[in-house]
């Protein structure tokens, strides 16, 4: 563990907070213009002072780097621990950029509260980008409900009609996800404690340390329902639709892009390395549900009549590949897993931005009030085409290595059926992203209210090239991002083959489930 | 020969009175008063505690409880006073805005 | 010289990226000559690369050139590579050389349109992903081209996007086309979890050794495989998707539904003959899938009156011949055939597409007629290329469907072969006749057409009868590049021998030349008397008596409407899976996520919320009724202090 | 029987008997005359406990300050005519059990415990007098409590004055 004097990943957590603190203080809110473009600055020299990690960090080991350690509360061992790793490095990139493109998304559609719009924006990218670099479980605690009440705020101030129900809705299913969560901690505390004598709050130190299997199963679960809320995993998906639909285009996109990735992040950080062996039993229920949310949210999302609630659902489809991924414990699936959450937050999020930007222009988001726009805007075909295929994971772009790659770890782990299951998701997925495309895109221009569309100015164009020009970089030459992703997936194998060790069958079978295909032959390449 | 006993029922007896004005009693003002009939209760047992321990605390908090007394009546007159120019009223059974 | 084998995919790339970001600003010409002259330079490349790959020993013509690492996660990794292979390189050379001819047949066929740049940007986005499709050294990378030459598909399908039936038609390609692509996935996935890798070289070189012939791996690996190729290729049951794709532009339909991107699954099962040839089960059935997709498209082919969903349904059964030769082990075949269709019939498609130019977007064959006086050179081509198809010697077609059927007639594998053979041999003779009736309703007889259009009949510009004739003369003189009976001039043999030595090796015993040199010819007479008779039905009863196929349909309407209607296998579908699909969908929504899930949410919370107006009522706002609470409290304690 | 039992018992009488009537009386006016005595007597028993201190303060404070300004109050708001719907709540019946119950607890916990001897004045009080002994331990021991309830004081007197005030400005306003 290399320390830099310099506490860099402080800066890049707190910057958004204090950018946020000096507007309150400073700024009077009618200004709204300067109001947006200092936010929209103090997102952007946080996006750079994020980059300037890349620098310092080493890709080759699958230790936390440029680690900032100082005491807290010594009372009860937590510490002021802060740590990146690739998987964490990746997210945090995409949050900065994400915030950047939330800012910047919102300059003509937030018009009302300017200035605490702005504020609570800030202050979420602070508890996002804190929640990644966080290495004690109490400062993690601390960021993960900081996030909640900006968040809340987002939906129910700014959203839409019903956005006082999709707020109490997100806050309280979050809220009663992550109480769990803290007694699934807890219970990892006094274990560890009791076992040791020694009270820490230490994630490096809980990865490396063998929990009983009692102690084990019970955490797991604790932790499973706070992760798999935030997910969020059927069948606690039903906050997400809500929460979309209601949101303003910003917060569907750091909702999409950032926050669902919460979720899964715990698991690769918590319930995979810290509890292996509950993590192996509990592969048949997990990769059943993740199977299931592939499949039923791609049906229901072709039946929606809204497109952010289509999104919607194809969010809960495409988390269930992440979720999926991860529990194949192969090399190919949790990295396909993580870099799966990249790339849902990319097309995701860019498909909300421009769901946002039809809804700015016409007021509804009802698919049957489009159709033939491809004629009256075309840059705007080509970009929601692009994202289209990009969510359907075309091969070239993003979308496609995540997936492969994920369903490749399936098979690698045997999970025949499993993987066979998920890779229906990609006729699905085809199908209700196509048949919503055909009906706003294709067919006659013949409503209107449609024929003065304007098509995307300068602004919007910045918010969305960014992220197809990573659609493109992630799909063509995903390289960089595996590489970064190497080792510390690498450490989570490590622990979970410790874990495999005494049982000398596959996940599956340990499991009871009977293999359906069975091979005259099983000498893989493992 | 009196005890501290005496002292002690004596003081549970003004007590009792105290609580029933406020329990049975529907005018602001009797329930304020019967709030200072409770602390004078009290006070009693301090004293007389302060006397038979040979211990100067209980005065001490008896100069205390006074003072609250004092600011309790002066707050408590100020709301009855506010609370009858608004309402025209000092029935506490008229009084229920904190009901659900 | 075989490195620039890696120059083929960049010029169409090249013309892409510039027509993507200036194509609005370029003139059409500029537009049209950058596209086709992309193109072009590719096809001269192809030969380049053709004649490095020629200049090696035959054994070792397999270049490999790997770009970069594209996807390396754990101990799988997958470079961008390309694989230059005798295969291959025939691939290349049909893919840009009739690629360049449609793309200068479409400089004129498009030059009305608005969407001129547009179109060219796809077209040659197509090329690129074809390239890719052929030349990729593995399974990934030739999924990169197989998902792009879809997705270029559902682009130029639904290039007239304004019209509701090209963009619906567009969406079916991809989504039945997704259904294959599902099994070609899992069949890649079962390759890595056997291989470990899915380079081309290294699966094919292991395999022997993994599999045994039969093993059930290998049938599962192969069976999905053909999954993906039955979706690309339009086999039955995924073959619905290519009649409705004629809503493209026709040169479309001439260079993606009939010459390069529809034989992909052909190239793909040739490819992986190795794998194929150790599972004679999934060979069987890609045999018979084959000849039933051959014969029953061709029934269908027989009484459609569009002039271009006839050709669909040609193309569908000529794929099946296709897979029929690969079926049974005759690979070369396969590939002889996939050339020469490559010619006669995008040529055909080029011919009806210079057809409806001229009568205004008329596609229906029952207003045409007497089109040969107007339109003399479109009459000409587009009657070799009839006759090619028909199985007239020596044309090209006669040369490559005679070599699969000799082929079927000697597997001599299963019982079932000479129904094989059988069908073939009825599907040659309905197509000849469907062709024939064709070319005498469209050019031949009495006029039909519209007054008003037909005054304005007039033969295409050269940039579309210039094509026309090179692919005539193509379709007239490519069947001699696999002569049959005499193998040591059968060029295309001699030249694609290595890549198939698995099937060669695995395969039924080869057939010894001489004894069967009889039997070859026999075959072939059969042949030639078949198109014959199928091409004079036609003449006598579309030309000459119109009214008896009219009675025909009168006698026959069960199996008149049967035709017609393509077998009710759409509305099959519609009612079978997508109808009951969409119903699961909406109910999964409406009842079990809104009333199911939800209502377990809002349940919980709504009891909270009646129980807390329940408490609440205890909360009466009187301070008395508090006071008296804790004086209650006081005295229980006590009570429970004193006792 | 002593004097002192027999001044006790007086003080005692008294007290209870004011009380009583202090919280029974409709009109608030002879509920505060009524209570002056007993506090009296309060402060009266409070020198058999030789707290000369607090009796004193109880008379000048509380007689003399708090029960004024009740008066004062009552006087003001011409609330010695106002009459409530009823005098006594409708709790009454529980809230006469439950009060009973509190006695009769109460009573029976005072007289079963023992308190053990020796008792008399405190040792500051014998040394110099109550009033010294009282200012020495506020003013070493509890200043800073002290402090604070001079504070509590203060609050109470803003908050009086900002309750009391009438909201002209705001209406205005």
């Amino acid at each position: 563990m290399e320390s830099l004097s310099f506490p860099i990943l402080s800066t890049v957590v707190y910057l958004p907070a204090i950018g946020a603190l000096l507007m309150a203080l400073f700024i009077p809110g009618r200004k709204v213009q300067v109001i947006r473009r200092f936010a929209l600055g103090v997102a952007f020299v946080d996006f750079l002072v994020s980059l300037a990690i890349l620098p310092f960090f080493n890709a080759g080991t699958a230790d936390f780097q440029l680690v900032e350690r100082t005491t807290w509360i010594p009372g009860i061992g937590a510490q002021y621990l802060m740590g990146v790793d690739g998987i964490s490095l990746l997210l945090v990139l995409l949050t900065t950029v994400l915030g950047v493109l939330a800012i910047l998304s919102s300059f003509s559609s937030i018009t009302v509260r300017v200035k605490e719009y702005m504020i609570s924006l800030l202050i979420l990218q602070t508890g996002m980008l804190g929640v990644f670099f966080a290495l004690d479980i109490v400062l993690f605690y601390v960021f993960w409900e900081v996030m909640l009440i900006p968040m809340a705020l987002l939906i129910g101030i700014w959203g839409g009609p019903r956005r006082i129900y999709a707020a109490v809705k997100f806050f309280l299913f979050t809220l009663v996800g992550s109480l769990f969560m803290l007694i699934g901690f807890l219970v990892l505390y006094f274990s560890h404690q009791s076992l040791t004598g020694e009270y820490t709050f230490e994630i490096i130190r809980f990865m490396d340390f063998n929990f009983p299997a009692g102690v084990q199963m019970w955490a797991f679960w604790a932790l499973f329902l706070g992760f798999a809320i935030k997910v969020p995993m059927f069948p606690f998906h039903t906050w997400l639709p809500d929460a979309h639909v209601e949101a303003p285009t910003a917060g569907s996109v750091i909702l999409a892009g950032v926050l669902l990735k919460m979720g899964t992040y715990g698991f690769i950080r918590f319930s995979l390395p810290m509890l292996p062996e509950a993590s192996l039993k509990a592969v048949p229920v997990v990769a059943t549900l993740a199977v299931v949310g592939i499949i039923y949210g791609a049906l229901v999302a072709w039946a929606q009549t809204d497109i952010k609630k289509l999104v919607a659902y194809s969010s809960v489809s495409h988390l269930g590949f992440v979720m999926l991924g991860l529990f194949t414990f192969t090399v190919q699936g949790i990295q396909g897993g993580v870099l799966q959450m990249i790339n849902h937050g990319l097309s995701t999020g860019a498909l909300f931005l421009l769901v946002g930007i039809l809804y700015e222009r016409r007021h509804t988001r009802m698919i049957n009030a489009f159709g033939g726009l491809a004629a009256q805007i075309p840059l705007f075909t080509v970009v929601f085409g692009i994202v289209t295929f990009s969510s359907i994971g075309l091969p070239g772009l993003n979308g496609f290595i995540g997936e492969f790659l994920i369903l490749l770890g399936s098979y690698q782990a045997r999970m025949w059926i499993f993987g066979a299951l998920a890779a229906s998701g990609v006729i699905l997925s085809a199908i209700y992203m196509l048949s919503m495309f055909k009906r706003v895109m294709y067919g006659p221009l013949d409503k209107e209210e449609n024929k003065n569309l304007e098509d995307l100015n300068v602004r919007e164009l910045f918010t969305l090239v960014p992220i197809v020009i990573l659609i493109f970089w992630i799909g063509v030459y995903p390289r960089p991002f595996l590489n970064v992703l190497e080792a510390p997936v690498g450490r989570v194998m490590n622990r979970l083959e410790s874990a495999k060790m005494p049982v000398a069958v596959t996940p599956l079978e340990d499991a009871g489930i009977q293999v359906a295909l069975t091979f005259p032959d099983g000498e893989g390449i493992e | 020969m009196i005890t501290l006993t005496h002292y002690l029922v004596l003081a549970s007896i003004v007590f009792l009175i105290g609580v029933m004005g406020v329990l049975l009693r529907r005018n602001v003002i009797i329930i304020l008063l019967s709030i200072e009939l409770m602390l004078n209760g009290v006070n009693i047992n301090l004293v007389a505690f302060s006397h038979y321990l040979q211990n100067m605390t209980g005065q001490v908090f008896v100069f205390f409880v006074m003072t609250v007394a004092a600011a309790e009546a002066a707050i408590g007159l100020a709301i009855v006073v506010v609370l009858f120019r608004n309402r025209e009223t000092v029935d506490v059974d008229e009084i229920s805005l904190m009901k659900w | 010289m075989t490195d620039a084998v890696a120059l083929v995919p960049l010029f169409p790339l090249l013309a892409v990226l510039v027509n993507f970001f200036a194509g609005k600003r370029m003139s059409k010409t500029t537009v049209g000559i950058m596209a086709s002259g992309s193109v072009g330079a590719s096809f001269l490349a192809s030969v380049v690369a053709l004649m490095g790959l020629m200049a090696l020993e035959p054994g070792q013509r397999s270049v490999e050139i790997n770009l970069y690492s594209w996807i390396s996660s754990g101990n799988f990794e997958v470079p961008f590579g390309f694989l230059l292979d005798p295969l291959s390189a025939v691939m290349i050379l049909v893919v840009t050389g009739v690629g360049f001819l449609i793309h200068v047949y479409s400089t004129g066929y498009m030059h009305d349109d608005d969407g001129f740049a547009r179109y060219f940007l796809f077209l040659n986005l197509f090329v690129f992903a074809m390239l890719l499709l052929v030349l990729g050294n593995s399974y990934l990378i030739l999924f990169i081209g197989w998902e792009g030459v879809g997705l270029c598909s559902y682009l130029l399908i639904g290039f007239w996007f304004t019209k509701d039936t090209a963009s619906e038609a567009g969406k079916k390609a991809f989504i039945v086309n997704r259904i294959g692509d599902f099994g070609f996935i899992l069949g890649m996935l079962l390759i890595v979890y056997h291989f470990g890798t899915l380079q081309f070289t290294e699966v094919f070189h292991k395999a022997p050794t993994i599999f045994h012939s039969g093993d059930t791996a290998v049938l599962v690996i192969t069976l999905l495989l053909f999954v993906g190729a039955m979706g690309k290729s339009a086999q039955i049951p995924l073959h619905i998707w290519l009649p409705d794709a004629m809503e493209g532009p026709t040169p479309v339909s001439a260079l993606i539904h009939a010459a390069t991107m529809v034989t992909a699954g052909v190239y793909m099962v040739c490819r992986s003959s190795a794998l194929f040839e150790l599972s004679p089960v999934t060979l069987s059935i890609v045999a018979v899938v084959g000849a039933v997709t051959a014969l029953f498209a061709a029934t269908i082919a027989l009484t459609q009156n569009d002039i271009k969903r006839v050709l669909a349904y040609s193309t569908v059964s000529q794929l099946g011949y296709m897979f029929l030769a690969a079926g049974v082990g005759a690979y070369v075949a396969a590939i002889f055939h996939l050339v020469t269709h490559a010619f006669f019939k995008a040529l055909l498609f080029l011919g009806s597409g210079s057809v409806i130019h001229a009568l205004h977007e008329e596609q229906d064959i029952r207003k045409m007629g007497g089109l040969r006086k107007y339109m003399p050179t479109t009459h000409r081509t587009f009657l070799i290329g009839s006759l090619a198809i028909a199985g007239v010697p020596p044309l090209a077609g006669f040369m490559s469907k005679d070599e699969i059927l000799f082929e079927v007639f000697n597997w001599g594998r299963g019982s079932g072969w000479l129904l094989l053979w059988i069908g073939g041999m009825v599907t040659a003779f309905m197509t000849a006749f469907y062709m024939f009736r064709l070319v005498y309703k469209t050019f031949y007889g009495e006029s039909r057409m519209d007054p008003e259009v037909e005054k304005h009949a007039h033969e295409s510009p050269p940039s579309i009868t210039v094509p026309l004739s090179i692919l005539a003369l193509l379709s007239v003189i490519g069947g001699f590049l696999g002569i049959p009976v005499i193998k040591k001039w059968n060029i295309l043999h001699n030249w694609l021998g290595g890549v198939f030595q698995a099937a060669v090796e695995h395969g039924p015993e080869a057939v010894e030349a001489a004894s069967h040199l009889a039997e070859e010819l026999g075959l072939m007479t059969v042949s030639v008397i078949v198109a014959v008779s199928g091409i004079m039905l036609a003449r006598s009863i579309i030309l000459r008596r119109p009214e008896v196929a009219e009675g025909l349909s009168q006698k026959y309407s069960v199996l008149y409407q049967l035709s017609l209607n393509k077998w009710w296998v759409d509305e099959f579908y519609d009612r079978v899976v997508v109808k009951p699909l969409k119903a699961l969908s909406d109910w999964c929504w409406t009842v079990f996520d809104v009333k199911g899930i939800d209502g377990a949410v809002n349940g919980t919370a709504w009891t909270a919320n009646k129980t807390s107006g329940i408490l609440r009522k205890l909360q009466t706002g009187f301070v008395q009724n508090y006071a008296l609470s804790i004086v209650i409290g006081l005295v229980v304690m006590l009570a429970l202090a004193l006792i | 029987m002593g004097l002192e039992s027999i001044l006790f018992y007086y003080f005692a009488i008294v007290i209870v008997a004011t009380a009583a009537l202090a919280v029974s009386r409709r009109n608030p006016v002879y509920a505060v005359l009524f209570l002056l005595p007993c506090l009296v007597h309060i402060a009266g028993l409070w020198l058999f406990l030789g707290a000369e201190f607090l009796a004193a303060i109880q008379i000048i404070i509380y007689t003399g300050a708090i029960m004024v300004l009740y008066l004062f109050v009552i006087f003001i708001l011409d609330l010695g005519s106002f009459r409530t719907k009823r005098i006594i709540h409708q709790q009454k019946s529980l809230a006469i059990a439950g009060g009973l119950a509190l006695i009769v607890q109460l009573v029976v916990l005072t007289i079963a415990s023992t308190f053990p001897g020796p008792f008399g004045p405190p040792q500051e009080v014998v040394s110099g007098g109550n009033t010294q002994a009282v200012g020495g331990v506020l003013y070493t021991d509890f200043l800073f409590p002290f402090e604070l309830a001079s504070l509590v004081l203060l609050v109470a007197i803003f908050g009086a004055v900002v309750l009391a005030r009438k909201e002209s400005e705001e209406t205005s306003s």
